[in-house]
């Protein structure tokens, strides 16, 4: 196994090296990737065409939106891909309810890890915070729905680590973050489905300005983009959360790390 | 962007990636390998790509490595290879 | 010295630590043992593809492809314009030049494959639990020698 | 409202997926219905866009209305190949949903609104890549319906089914990769990746290209993975053996088939015909390649004593027809693959359903067990015949024309190892199918020495399945017999797709006659 894997691996690197004097050069400008009219247009036009700076955010929630969508569906698979095989024919989790729990404070009560504790009460409201900035902030910076839902996710994750998992399985059981992956999923495709009905093609947002009359076509874009964001940022929190929360306990949602 | 750094980095990311697999223990391998995706997601911020470069940092060395973490405290730390 | 150094190496070196990262990645997949390690291989591969298409995407001396001095020119526009609130002007257009910013193709279509990446990742290590489950190990030969053992006896 | 059926079939799937997922939490028995719905309106939308190709010509439908200059959004671009695969998809995910309905009767846990999520978002990611006209945006749907398989294999009963998903994983992560690399390559000469602008970004280049070949070597060998090609099918038998009956009827009838689809696409509309059959010399070595395929599959099938192994193997068979008809630089070659893409998604549906209803109703796993079936089950095997009849090659069926299409294909361009290697495989499949059919219909000795499943009292009771397994059986059979009878229009779609402007570089292949 191991010579067969030796010869195929070399094999393929051999094949892709053989390309590479034919590559343009590293940082070439002009690089029939990078001077390409699909390229240049990017460049020149996003603030003409939807007023975002950041063309990375133009292109992924405008351009190639339907790509996008077809991501978000992606991590919504993951999630519920990772549901279903962790649970091999056994009911509902105990921990998949939502708790009946008397004490809503579970993440102070604990006094064993006076630092831990600490530190995630202090940490993990600014991470959502910053998570939300990263989100609505996406079209002049680096960021956007992936990476705030990401780190919405992250908050959640590490109050399940730092307190256990049942705590932070009160605040977001799994009911609640299935049906917010599938509404995020809803929102982006909502925004779609909307152009085509007011008569254009697929998620060609421009005409959603005739729903809000002070905005014009390059607004309408920018402001979709937004919304089709925080649909993403909605389904990938819900299931960084989810992939953490199944993976940690076995996909009996008690327990956990 | 600078070359010299863009060299280093290109090295230590080869680097790691033979320690994640080299190595024995595979919480080892799991934390090597976040330190990786933390390596390469500087080198892309070096190149211009912030966007890739913020999402690696949150997936691949977030994400990722935490959840391998997770895998390996459920099953076994021990590797054959 | 130092033109002529980064002229031979440096042109093609990104993509050269790239195949070798894909291809250490690859060997780890086919041929490690250990399922995680095979994961982790993935992982590397997946992230030394990556690496290659963001290197298709740089362009030597250009910024990040944010248009920074975006506010200065709007205000431009509208002071000559009076256009009201946003900035939308054909004017802009003239005032960018594609050089001065790295390609955001190769970025966009690389978000896309980080995220298929850790959803793969996420999948496969939930079947890699399974396989423990039912298995009580990771390792690919003794989960073989296990199903030959449970094939003979029936 | 006619010129969105493009994105409308994929959207009424989307949003039964997402529909299913957020009523199917309240009530586990809504999920059916509302799975069924989606995809009958997605049968109705796919028979509109079809009749739409046929009257109007090829579809290009903008996402976003990003039409100019072209690639800056993504394409949908749809001609008669397209729509006859995309209906074939979706009808297929129709009868398999329909057969279904046992699973969920009898699944008392939480995971069926899952398994139809799933499902109705496996089913988008086959239509979305077939109808998709740009080459990033096939990885993507790729993935979608990668991750879907690997679920819905590992959801399994059988302890093995984690396994045989893990290794599916691999390969198909490696499979995918290497697709994405290649699309780098082609990315990085070209500059674009709408595949119709790849075509002319590469004819510009003239074939001086090393990148090109590359990228063109990587895609295939990542679609060989896929579509479990000789050498590379290993995955194959245990992923589609080990999962659940109503994930093997979806997933074996399509994945491989999209695959080989996916590769008749990139040899036609991306890399176009002429650079592929004149630039490369690969075609001879994939016909050599396809031919061993043929034979090692139909040799191994005849080693299984398991009918959806055995069933498995064959798979890996017909995928070297249709990669050998793809390659053999001929027009009936080419028309034979096809055609035979569809054919051959039914025959495997109808097998594959057979053998479900064998295992739930009678827990049938090998083929000796099959003894007396014509007695007790006359309906299903009525249907398996019809099935076994296609893939031997007989007449009114399907299996028998797109044999004969890819026979003539192979004679006119004078690939004869490859005619010889049809027809000992259509030899091999007769002695298969007549030893089940001898054995299911005259039984045989109860006594044998396996010590394997020895349950036959607890099987006497063997009773006809129930109308919702039954109706997709025989719908398949028909659909078989209808095909073969309709072949002759068919195949002037496909023609009309390959001779007139729908795809690019048609020289070498309009001709009636050999390689130019």
């Amino acid at each position: 196994m191991k010579w067969v894997g030796l010869i195929a691996v070399l094999f393929t690197g051999g094949l892709l090296l053989s390309a590479m004097d034919d590559f343009p050069n590293w940082g070439d400008a002009h690089s029939p990737a990078n001077a390409s009219p699909v390229s240049q247009y990017f460049i020149e036009k996003t603030i003409e065409d939807s007023g975002v700076p950041n063309m990375v955010t133009a292109v992924l929630a405008d351009y190639r939106s339907y790509d996008t969508m077809f991501e978000t569906v992606v991590v919504l698979i993951a999630g519920i891909a990772i549901m279903a095989i962790l649970r091999v024919g056994n009911q509902i989790p105990r921990g998949a309810r939502p708790a009946p729990v008397s004490a809503p404070a579970s993440v102070n009560d604990d006094h064993q890890d006076i630092i831990i504790g600490t530190t995630c009460r202090l940490l993990i409201p600014v991470l959502q915070l910053f998570a939300f900035y990263v989100i609505a902030h996406g079209h002049h910076s680096p960021g956007g729905g992936f990476q705030g839902g990401v780190v919405l996710g992250t908050s959640f994750i590490l109050a399940a680590i730092a307190k256990g998992l049942d705590p932070a399985l009160e605040r977001l059981p799994e009911t609640r973050y299935v049906k917010i992956a599938f509404v995020g999923v809803v929102i982006y495709s909502a925004f779609g489905v909307a152009c085509l009905l007011l008569g254009e093609n697929f998620l060609d947002y421009g005409v959603l300005s005739v729903l809000l009359p002070t905005i014009d076509a390059a607004e309408a874009r920018s402001h979709s983009m937004l919304g089709v964001e925080v649909g993403v940022a909605f389904t990938v929190s819900a299931i960084m959360f989810a992939i953490y929360a199944n993976l940690a306990s076995k996909g009996e949602l008690e327990g956990g790390l | 962007m600078i070359w010299q750094f863009d060299i280093i980095i290109l090295i230590f990311l080869v680097i790691t990636a033979v320690i994640s697999l080299r190595v024995k223990d595979l919480l080892a391998a799991s934390m090597v390998f976040g330190t990786y995706s933390f390596l390469i997601c500087l080198l892309w911020a070096g190149m211009g790509a912030v966007d890739v470069a913020f999402t690696e940092a949150t997936v691949g060395a977030g994400i990722s490595a935490v959840i391998l973490i997770a895998t390996v405290y459920n099953t076994r730390r021990d590797s054959s290879d | 010295m130092g033109e002529t150094f980064k002229a031979n190496v440096i042109d093609h070196f990104n993509f050269w630590v790239a195949v070798v990262l894909m291809m250490i990645g690859l060997y780890a997949m086919i041929t490690k043992n250990n399922l995680i390690k095979k994961l982790i291989g993935m992982s590397i591969f997946q992230t030394a593809i990556i690496l290659f298409y963001v290197s298709a995407g740089v362009k030597d001396g250009a910024t990040i492809p944010i248009l920074e001095h975006h506010a200065a020119e709007t205000e431009q526009v509208e002071a000559g314009e009076h256009v009201e609130g946003h900035p939308v002007a054909n004017h802009e257009a003239h005032a960018i030049n594609p050089d001065d910013y790295s390609n955001p193709l190769p970025h966009v279509l690389m978000l896309t494959a980080i995220v298929v990446g850790v959803a793969t990742l996420g999948v496969a290590l939930a079947v890699t639990q399974v396989i423990y489950k039912n298995y009580g190990t990771l390792e690919e030969d003794e989960i073989l020698a296990k199903i030959k053992a449970a094939e003979n006896d029936g | 409202m006619a010129e969105q059926y493009p994105i409308i079939v994929l959207l009424v799937l989307l949003f039964g997926a997402l529909l299913v997922g957020l009523s199917g939490m309240v009530d586990r028995r809504v999920c059916f219905p509302l799975a069924v719905t989606a995809l009958s309106l997605a049968v109705v939308v796919s028979v509109g866009i079809l009749q739409q190709v046929i009257n109007g010509g090829v579809i290009r439908y903008f996402v976003g209305g990003w039409s100019r200059p072209v690639g800056i959004g993504i394409e949908l671009r749809i001609d008669t190949i397209n729509a006859l695969v995309l209906l074939t998809i979706t009808t297929v995910g129709l009868l398999t949903a329909i057969f279904s309905f046992r699973r969920v009767q009898e699944d008392k846990t939480e995971k069926t609104p899952l398994f139809y999520v799933l499902y109705l978002l496996l089913i988008m990611g086959l239509s979305g890549m077939v109808i998709s006209g740009d080459a990033f945006n096939l990885y993507v749907l790729l993935e979608v319906s990668s991750l879907t398989s690997y679920a819905l294999i590992a959801m399994g009963k059988s302890r093995r089914a984690a396994t045989a998903a893990f290794s599916y994983i691999i390969m198909g992560t490696i499979g995918a990769s290497f697709y994405l690399l290649g699309v780098g390559y082609l990315y990085l000469r070209t500059g674009t990746l709408n595949m119709m602008e790849i075509h002319q970004a590469i004819l510009a280049l003239d074939g001086s290209s090393s990148t090109i070949v590359v990228a063109f070597v990587l895609i295939l060998v990542g679609l060989m993975i896929k579509m479990a090609f000789f050498p590379l099918f290993g995955w194959l038998p245990n992923a589609y053996s080990y999962c659940p009956s109503s994930t093997s009827c979806v997933v074996a009838p399509l994945m491989t088939k999209v695959g080989v689809y996916v590769m008749i696409r990139m040899m036609l509309t991306v890399f176009g015909t002429e650079w592929v059959f004149e630039n490369l010399q690969y075609a001879q070595w994939l016909v050599g390649m396809a031919i061993v395929a043929i034979l090692a599959g139909s040799v191994m099938a005849l080693a299984q004593v398991e009918l959806k192994k055995m069933f498995c193997y064959l798979i890996v068979a017909e995928v070297g027809y249709m990669v050998g008809g793809a390659w053999m630089a001929n027009h009936w070659g080419m028309v034979g693959a096809i055609y035979h893409i569809m054919s051959d998604a039914f025959m495997t549906l109808c097998m594959f359903l057979a053998a479900g209803i064998f295992l739930k109703q009678a827990g049938v796993v090998r083929i000796d067990q099959l003894d007396g079936m014509f007695r007790k089950m006359p309906v299903t095997m009525a249907g398996f015949v019809v099935g076994a009849l296609a893939m031997i090659g007989i007449p009114p069926t399907c299996g028998f024309f797109s044999k004969l299409y890819l026979i003539r294909g192979g004679m006119e361009s004078g690939h004869w190892g490859y005619v010889v290697a049809l027809l000992i495989s259509s030899l091999v499949n007769a002695v298969l199918f007549f030893r089940i059919f001898e054995i299911a219909y005259f039984g045989k000795k109860p006594a044998e020495g396996h010590g394997h499943h020895e349950n036959h009292s607890t099987v006497s009771v063997i009773k006809e399945a129930n109308v919702s397994s039954l109706v997709p059986l025989l719908a398949s059979a028909a659909i078989i017999v209808l095909l073969g009878i309709f072949n002759s229009d068919i195949v002037e779609l496909i023609e009309r797709a390959l001779n007139g402007s729908q795809v690019i570089g048609m020289n070498v292949l309009s001709g009636k006659g050999g390689q130019g």
